[in-house]
């Protein structure tokens, strides 16, 4: 089986930006400094890995920044989300800093992990409301982000979890499970999946049997929406109503972004697996470029305006490269500390 | 401290752990109970009998059979605050959250200095003819998780002191509870709100000429092994580890090194099992006051059968155990 | 949460059976002889066991005799098909003996478990189709079922792997795993779902988020029907259907009975648990009794032929017991045999 | 059989484990591959690179990720007549699936005589900074499941002849291939159809003053600390398991018989390790023949940290194996 050579639902594509509510000027240029330096960051991170840089592997959210950004700016401060490893946008929009993200890719002594786990990987809840999970094993963030949505519910409070899930991770039983149990008792859990059609190489017709993920909402008696993952506004838009749905006590809604990864799987990963006329067809409709065009026509920002940005982006880039190489590693002395807490 | 023989103002080894449940859900309202049927029903066993009364559908939560998905539920609403204690229904289940447990639960903290204060409640063990997949004794597996606890108690006494430790302790806990003690274990219990705490070996029964040790089930059997060996003249001292991660490892070295003779007795499958990781321990940091080999006694390397005949064959009993002490105290 | 007042949807529901087909009149008396030794049957286990002759647990489908015997009389004698432990019926129906039955129950020496697991499971794929799974883990049979449906399309054989499952053991993740492992290759696979209400003492609304596990079929891409399961007509015409449909290559297929046991969990369980009133609206839909009361009329048998097949169940049950009782127990010497396959 | 130094002709263990799979597919039209992207894709480590051209999606199956749905599938198809082989894309996602290897896989033929024939792939093991979740070697669980057996090998010439057999094994098999050797090791490999019998322990290195008994990627760190140990005139015989179940307890005991010491070394976690096992069955099986204690050398108790000098410090190494060794001989 192959993916089919429609690649969007015709009524879902577009290759310019819809704006769909009145943006101060101020939040369109943070979404637009989110969104590039996560592009510049994960552009050096491809290249320090070909330098050998980076050990282990790199994954990059190319292609995907839209979403993260887009939903990240709908969740209130004392949200929670996971992120799996197309979401460095969203770690962005809610403050985390380059240089940190970049000193846990070199495995640097900086906190929390203490280069205990990989760069891809971050929780820390009180600064960033990003919820630990265990990082690996697919859809196991499902289970735990209804336990968080469950915390919520029970202390009365009204806060969000937002799971963040590429398509193929829909296909473990856990995800099941978890939108099961927070189903049943109507907890505020949003899901969020990132439908790239391709899980590692897999392409989405040996993942499912449905179309869609969001042809699977109805089995558990929550709202399912398909909509175009590239566009900022529209992933606002639905995002938007994902989460106040489930703010409300209405409980899971389940948002699908149709997508595309421009990189492999990670970056040692050529995507050979990846038709051409399919690559092109995203190309087209990168998310970046499509929202630059807006900004500087319908958005009314110069090239100048952007072009600081991208100035300010790179620095802090290259800020990060300097600071990840500065920081030591951690000791070996402390390799069994914070195995078992007091 | 043996079992107790009275039947007086004598309490289960069931009724320990319940209490100890209940008590901790009066003191801290962060406790809460996840698992199936352990609301109207009161649990497969009946441990939570009167609890969803008591303390609300809020802190008492049934859940669908999906033990993968409420493990990982009652892990993050630790991480968030909560003191879960889940209930599996059987221990032998515990495979179906073998990745939520292993994968999450014992490496957030470790990962990212998170605690995650939740327990496991694991009824584990054979010997009422339960069969292949309602008898089985899976502590090993757990050992070899780094960032795990593991607790197994043998007596009313230690189950509910154990169980409070479990609950205010601020890591994943395993705490199997064996379904054979369940009612055939009772004895007299304090009225205070005490707590046995983790990683403390306890001594059964003192002596001078072999150590056994034991823990779980087995410490019963091994007790009865004891007592006919006394007959015989020899003093066993049964040392009950009551928690295998941490371990108590200076208690049954400390007797090694009294007895010269250790013997190791536990009801899981003699390969890969617990007393495995005991014994060479002892062979390691004993070597030199050791008088006769290391010897284990545990259950064959088959699945539990039902039949009769067949369970018993399988399992260890005094019987096996006084055989095996003899030969020890021979050699 | 707790069931609610309406016991089952009244476009289901009927204290009558419905004949649809024209059945000969032997056949008639072969499902009545099915359901009958069932019944008589799980009755003596139940005697056994509370005078203490059946170790460990007991466990019975009575209510739910229907569904087993309709389903099974629409099977091929070479599909394959798994129980859980309401479907004593259709081993029954598929030849297996009462006396090797009950020699189970007591842990004797009889192939081809030997004492090694309980009375409540049986696998023998040669003589009945009885497939090998794990028993005790809820949904285990949905990846097995699938696996063995798998074969069959790799060999390019018409035949069809049923697996009966109760609705509580549609929660597990390896429900999910393994009808969209099955739905994807359109393996022949039918799943049927008998929904008694509970799972153990918990009831479907605290089960899932859904009024029907039917509705759960769409996530799969699958059809998903909902019938009552006391009118062992309506199971054929129902089961007829999905059978064919997965022997066509068509893919997956899911039935929902809705119907009730009668008896708790194991013998153990008082079914405190279960409304008085709950327990006698469907004790007027037992589905013996509903088709004696067929047969009598619309069937046109007389009570004397009934009678006569229930001496000969009787029978049959206490020969079951003297063999039990006089084969040996296997013997400890033969406990390490067979472990490992040469 | 140490692994080869020339690179003419040589075999990596990689390219030995997919010319075993390729030509057991080729001599036998029952073996069937399940797995995550091992179609077009070839595999996340190519082990099946070209496999689906050559068989065909019949036999080479591309998985949705479910690893508890397709091993359960791979079980059934076994039972029916097909000889499965699943490939797990890391050996640390078996927690996934553990359930259907532990409850199903493992029971089937002892309950009712049907085999299981099914071959698990389990890519594991540390040293390439994969962190907590991409290096764990989990073997040891399995050894404590009866009715599984368990290999891993640590030479392209044992991982294609064991492997083979594995395959054509009628029991369920979990193999564990260890990810750092998969290019660093190669060797020439004969031309013929060689299989190695599974329970067949491999004196790596022959030596009178010491044993190490050890398995999988630790053998080659064993061996290169025996070579330091010679120069210092210290000859050690390393025993590579090659299988953990069955066990070839003989071989082990013969040669500490011969040795009077041993060393048990492996790369899992240390407490509760396969390691621990062997150390006790030597303890009780060679207790008179023993000069010194049975010391353990294995991975620290914690997860395998990301980082490199966190990594290092975890597992074991050489020179850590060098150490223990010199602490035995001059004990
Ligand atoms: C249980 C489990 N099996 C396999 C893997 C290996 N794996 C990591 S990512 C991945 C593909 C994920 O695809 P998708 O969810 O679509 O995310 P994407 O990479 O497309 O963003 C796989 C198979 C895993 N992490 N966990
Ligand atoms: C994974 C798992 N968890 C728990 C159990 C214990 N258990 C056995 S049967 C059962 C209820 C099953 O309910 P259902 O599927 O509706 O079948 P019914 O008994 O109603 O026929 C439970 C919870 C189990 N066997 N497996
Ligand atoms: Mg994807
Ligand atoms: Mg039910």
């Amino acid at each position: 089986m192959h993916t089919e050579p429609i690649y969007l639902d015709p009524a879902l594509d577009r290759t310019a930006i819809a704006p769909v509510e009145l943006v101060a000027r101020e939040d369109l240029l943070t979404w637009y400094r989110v969104m590039r330096l996560t592009r510049t960051f994960e552009q050096k991170l491809a290249a320090l890995y070909r330098q050998g840089g980076i050990l282990g592997a790199a994954y990059l959210g190319t292609g995907q920044e839209a979403i993260a950004t887009g939903v990240a700016s709908v969740m209130q401060p004392r949200d929670y989300f996971n992120s799996v490893s197309r979401e460095l946008a969203a770690w962005f929009y809610r403050g985390v800093e380059p240089k940190h993200v970049m000193a846990r890719w070199f495995g640097k002594d900086v906190p929390p992990s203490h280069g205990r786990d990989l760069g891809l990987f971050l929780a820390d809840l009180e600064r960033y409301g990003l919820a630990p999970y265990a990082n690996a094993p697919m859809g196991s963030w499902l289970p735990s982000g209804a336990g968080y949505a469950l915390a919520f519910k029970l202390r009365r409070e009204p806060r969000v979890y937002v799971a963040f899930t590429g398509e193929g991770a829909t296909s473990p039983g856990d995800f099941y499970e978890g939108i099961n149990f927070a189903a049943i008792h109507k907890l505020p859990l949003v899901i969020i999946v990132a439908n790239n059609g391709f899980a590692y190489s897999t392409p989405v017709s040996d993942e499912m049997p449905v179309k869609n993920v969001a042809d699977r909402a109805p089995a558990f008696n929550i709202p399912g929406e398909i909509a175009f993952g590239n566009d900022i506004f529209e992933v606002r838009r639905v995002a938007r109503r994902a989460i106040e749905h489930a703010r409300q006590g209405l409980g899971p809604y389940l948002v699908e972004f149709k997508t595309f990864r421009q990189r492999g799987h990670g970056e040692h990963d050529d995507m050979s697996y990846v038709p051409a006329g399919l690559r092109a067809f995203w190309e087209r409709r990168d998310p970046l470029r499509m929202y630059i065009d807006y900004l500087q026509h319908g958005g009314g920002m110069t090239s100048d305006q952007l072009s600081a940005i991208d100035a300010e982006c790179t620095a802090l880039v290259e800020e990060a490269v300097q600071y990840a190489e500065s920081v030591p590693y951690p000791s070996p002395e402390k390799v069994a500390w914070r195995l078992y807490a007091d | 401290m043996a079992a107790g023989e009275t039947m007086g103002m004598t309490t289960t080894y069931l009724d320990a752990i319940s209490q100890a449940l209940r008590e901790e859900m009066r003191r801290d309202s962060r406790v809460i109970l996840l698992g199936e049927d352990i609301g109207v029903f009161g649990g497969a066993f009946k441990i939570t009998r009167g609890f969803l009364d008591e303390f609300g559908s809020d802190r008492v939560i049934d859940t669908p059979i999906s033990e993968s998905g409420f493990v990982g539920a009652a892990c993050a609403a630790a991480i968030e605050g909560f003191r879960p204690v889940v209930e599996f229904q059987f221990a032998d289940f515990v495979t179906c959250a073998f990745d939520q447990i292993v994968n999450f639960a014992a490496k957030a903290y470790y990962r990212w200095g998170t605690p995650v204060p939740v327990v496991f409640r694991c009824p584990s063990g054979g010997g009422f003819r339960g069969g292949p997949f309602h008898s089985q004794n899976p502590e090993a597996w757990f050992t070899h998780v780094p960032g795990l606890k593991v607790v197994q108690p043998s007596t009313p006494y230690d189950a509910k002191g154990l169980l409070k430790s479990a609950i205010r302790d601020n890591n994943p806990v395993m705490y199997f509870e064996h379904k054979h003690l369940y009612r055939r274990i009772r004895e007299q219990l304090p009225d205070d709100d005490y707590v046995i705490p983790l990683g403390c070996a306890d001594v059964k029964r003192e002596g001078r000429d072999l150590t056994i040790v034991t823990y779980g089930a087995m410490v019963h059997d091994s007790l009865a092994a004891a007592e006919r060996l006394a007959k015989d003249g020899a003093e066993c001292e049964v040392i009950d580890l009551r928690t295998l991660v941490p371990l108590d490892k200076k208690c049954f070295l400390d007797s090694v090194r009294k007895t010269s003779r250790a013997l190791v007795v536990y009801e899981a499958h003699l390969t890969g099992g617990f007393g495995g990781e005991v014994a060479a321990i002892i062979a390691q940091e004993a070597f030199d006051d050791l008088d006769a080999p290391v010897v284990r006694v545990a259950s064959m390397d088959v699945p539990i059968p039902f039949s009769p005949p067949l369970e018993d064959a399988v399992l260890p009993s005094a019987d096996k155990i006084y055989r095996a002490a003899v030969d020890v105290l021979e050699y």
